[in-house]
């Protein structure tokens, strides 16, 4: 039997991204369960930001939610979903995760409908938060857990949180702050980045045991692949107990 | 100052900060009076078919669940809602009690999208406008000003600006785009909190969400409460008061009144029931079994936290975090 | 020796314009005396609320300041000037005190400078929350001490608050909320309200022992006369006895 | 959306929110480290000649006076400066350190007008910038927002509006004429508090006045407090920390900071001081030598409070009202 399942990788190498000190804005899923890995790791001074107001909690216990009480439970700041959002919009917030239903070359995300608007084939949740973190965090990490052609796909059925938009220069020119946007792709097969120049993405890493064709093959749309590619660390046995016995005893989500 | 782009969804409720004020002056009682009431009155005094309404904070955290579940059981028709939210708005979908939802988010976080979401607005049968959740929030801040708009950075170079209803223009300082959001005025604002007297100034512990925002945007507001303090002790703190009296018109004792969801250092969320709503929300059936038990099945919310159980509801106070 | 004073009997005056129960946008001086005299007499649940985030002070001891501590002792809420600016914007405000340097037919004042602009023959303290206050309440009631032409001016130096600007609609046009303006004069020498019509400064009550002529001598602008003109009343001894032994003790201000 | 009037006073400080960004991204610290240091410190680090600063209650109440001092006794020139005080601000244009004000109130209130204010601006020395007092705090507010403009209903129809940098657009929602404010950001701004720790969470006792939204405006921020308290404190309490450590550059210990204004539950306003001190400032070389005493002859705040001394402190104390 392997060591870690697909979700424990996910949630390790996410939470390898996270930089002790930064602000990261902290959304359900994964980037609670990275970040509080991160936490107890490698970044003991990250400071979560969620939406409805927590702000640096000690993530001693995995939130179940954006809103419940473990998201300020012995944080710094406990105020509303305005103070932070505009502390968002005034560049406080270095790191956003986000997750998706589909995501273009650009890093563009749909999270609104499948199908035509209105009446949709698939009604999916909408924005909630992922719109005001894509617009104003300094750098978005996009969480994709499989990795296949239904996901990243050319066109986005709705585009309802801006990664590139049309290319360079696109963001500033539609109003968004400058020098923003999408930072890191993680997937079930890959890391991957955005090419400076084009800002198309671009394959910058393989999970273990898995080849570039397979991750074209998985990809919708061309996908430039970096010079040299590294291999994503596995997570290591440390990683592994602390996520299983303190991160998530009750195995709520892993 | 060039208008870039507009929106092209629909505007459900149209700012009018001049006939906000005309009503509050017309309405609103500036006097201190004691306004405790049953859930029963004051849904039946204060909610008519056709409202506009809104809650806070969502389905699962300090949601003003227990008076949710009395606009269903009153089943009030044809409402148009914001729609930040979990169960409390699947409570009032599976009820087919809306018409238009000015919606941001709605779904179950981890656990998955809402299946009652689904079959409400993929037939076609209720309208949806798409915002993000600062732009909701920040629409209530718009109206708690008093002003008919604000701007924002959030929504730019999006669909979600697309089939929303605000508008792009050239801002006439930096020569930039920025996004104006309509405020969104509530016929009734529905809140749950910790702590209020009988007059209605208000206390929440922990974060507040953005109940200061939706207070003071709302027309009529119904705040309930899981304890009725003293006036005395209002006054002694009197920068803790984050909802003053006259922004309210009714107050509801509801100890409890946020469960399924948590309210923070008082009971943690019953995830058992939670799960078991949203397993049952697949079918429509068991939806409306469900709606069959815990809402109409239950004459009121003393009706309601009998049913819960008492031994259930202090397991949950035992489970919730501390200062 | 008379029995008070030209400013207790202002005090008084202004005092009987309070409405118990009422919500009233408190300045320093004059209205404050007037505020905790009312709230010791008739209108004991008047609603004190004070520019920097006082609401519903007790008022049991006189405040100095528009922002000091007892503008919110035993307060029901203690908020900012953007709350209470923003609660007067949406119409919860009902009363207004005002007072001014120069005061034109239409109510409106100055209180920003004394000949041009920049540089001023006298510069004045400027605006502060008056602009608001007469922008904002519903009514709003205009204390002048000195009722003299130096004061009551064909026209202003500079039109710091509006009162009903040129006259019937005015306010409308400039976007200022409808149904709100200049309500009462309280001076030296007569009670004058806004004659419906024209929105022009009208005299309703004359002072004790003085003549319709004397009050038109000392305004600089052709004045309104009602057909029924009151004497305003004089201070009762009991309202002379709570304000000199209870508001204003320590004879701060009378 | 038609641009109806603009005001022709100068706009001394123009909106950037996406200069802002730049600026906090390059300088502010999010890691949590001890900020604490003298008033010395603070004011030769962070104020430059020519800066755009703006303090906190105002001169009587809540002011930030222990630093205002230090500031005038390191004789920073060419001052910008947010005319929303007393005290305060007659010492800066009494040092002559001032070349600009946005005003919307320097006064004595019931004392009478300013006479330092009078001998600054007749002479045209120093240009202004008319606002109303609202108008300050929304400005505050829209940078706080991380935006360039507000939208607000007061100046309008007013010389206050003339002279002021604000513009009137039509609502492009309801029709109706609307003021917009420029975004104020400041280069510094300075607030006294009742509790900070060393990181520079902070909070504040009875009305906040515009501490929220003028901290969340500063590029640089720099707090005294009446006692620095332990972390752990501000953790247990976290709804209670209305201006968060990432905000502040500087923590300045300053027990009786506020001195000879109030600071409301610890010590009341020095009556005697400032009513010497408003008849002194009659008078030219008064003024100067209130100065003398009180700021150049004094080292540091310490040395400040010795001057006034404990017992008359302790009075104060006795004097300020309760909870």
């Amino acid at each position: 039997m392997a060591r870690y399942n697909e979700t424990e990788f996910l949630i390790c190498l996410a939470a390898s991204l996270m930089e002790d000190g930064a602000t990261a804005f902290i959304g359900t899923g994964i980037p609670m369960l990275a970040a509080a890995l991160a936490k107890k790791t490698h970044a003991p001074n990250l400071v979560a930001v969620f939406e409805f107001g927590g702000t640096g909690a000690s993530l001693e216990r995995l939130p179940l939610a954006v809103g419940e009480s473990r998201t300020f439970h012995k944080a710094v700041a406990a105020s509303g979903i305005c103070d932070i959002m505009e502390t968002a919009q005034r560049g406080f917030i270095e790191y956003g995760f986000l997750g998706a239903a589909q995501i273009d070359m650009y890093g563009n995300l749909n999270t609104t409908v499948i199908g035509p608007y209105w009446p949709p084939k698939v009604r999916l949740p909408g924005s909630g938060g992922a719109n005001d973190v894509g617009s104003h965090c300094w750098k978005n990490i996009i969480i994709v857990r499989q990795h296949d052609t239904r996901r990243f796909v050319p066109k986005i059925d709705f585009l309802t949180t801006p990664g590139y938009l049309t290319g360079p220069g696109a963001r500033e020119k539609a109003g968004l702050p400058p020098n923003t946007g999408p930072y890191r792709v993680v997937t079930s097969l890959a890391l991957l980045d955005f090419e400076p120049e084009t800002k198309r993405m671009r394959l910058i890493g393989l999970n273990p045991n898995v080849t570039v064709e397979q991750v074209k093959q998985n990809t919708g749309f061309e996908l430039l692949v970096a010079d040299h590619l590294v291999t994503n660390p596995e997570p290591t046995d440390e990683q592994l107990r602390i996520l299983r016995e303190e991160v998530d005893p009750d195995h709520y989500y892993i | 100052m060039k208008i870039l782009e507009s929106g092209i969804g629909e505007l459900f409720q149209p700012p009018d900060p001049d006939g906000f004020r005309e009503w509050v002056h017309k309405h609103k009682n500036t006097k201190m009076v004691p306004k405790v009431m049953s859930e029963q009155e004051a849904i039946a005094r204060f909610v008519k078919d056709g409202d506009y309404i809104g809650t806070e904070l969502y389905g699962t955290v300090r949601g003003p669940m227990s008076l949710i579940r009395e606009l269903v059981r009153q089943g009030k028709k044809h409402l148009r809602v914001a729609g930040q939210g979990i169960h409390e708005i699947d409570l009032l979908l599976a009820a087919d009690m809306v018409d238009a939802l000015d919606i941001t988010y709605i779904g179950w976080e981890v656990h998955g999208i809402s299946h009652i979401l689904r079959r409400a607005v993929e037939p076609g049968r209720v309208k949806t406008t798409e915002w993000s959740n600062a732009a909701i929030s920040w629409r209530f801040k718009a109206a708690a000003m008093g002003v008919p708009f604000i701007p924002v950075r959030s929504m730019l170079g999006t669909d979600t600006l697309k089939y929303s209803a605000a508008k792009v223009v050239e801002d006439p300082w930096t020569g930039k785009p920025i996004c104006l959001l309509p405020a969104l005025y509530l016929d009734v604002g529905f809140i749950h909190v910790h702590q209020a007297d009988e007059f209605g100034n208000c206390r929440i512990e922990g974060i507040s969400g953005f109940a200061f925002e939706l207070a003071r945007a709302s027309k009529t507001l119904i705040v309930s409460t899981e304890e009725i303090v003293p006036t005395e002790e209002i006054r002694r703190y009197p920068e803790r008061t984050i909802i003053p009296y006259y922004l309210v018109d009714a107050v509801v004792l509801a100890k409890y009144g946020s469960h399924p969801g948590e309210m923070c250092y008082r009971y943690w969320r019953d995830e058992e029931h939670l799960l078991q709503f949203y397993k049952d929300s697949a079918d429509p059936d068991k939806t409306r079994a469900y709606l069959d038990k815990w809402v109409y099945g239950c004459k009121n919310h003393d009706d309601y936290i009998e049913k819960v159980g008492i031994e259930r509801l202090k397991q949950l106070e035992k489970m919730i975090g501390g200062r």
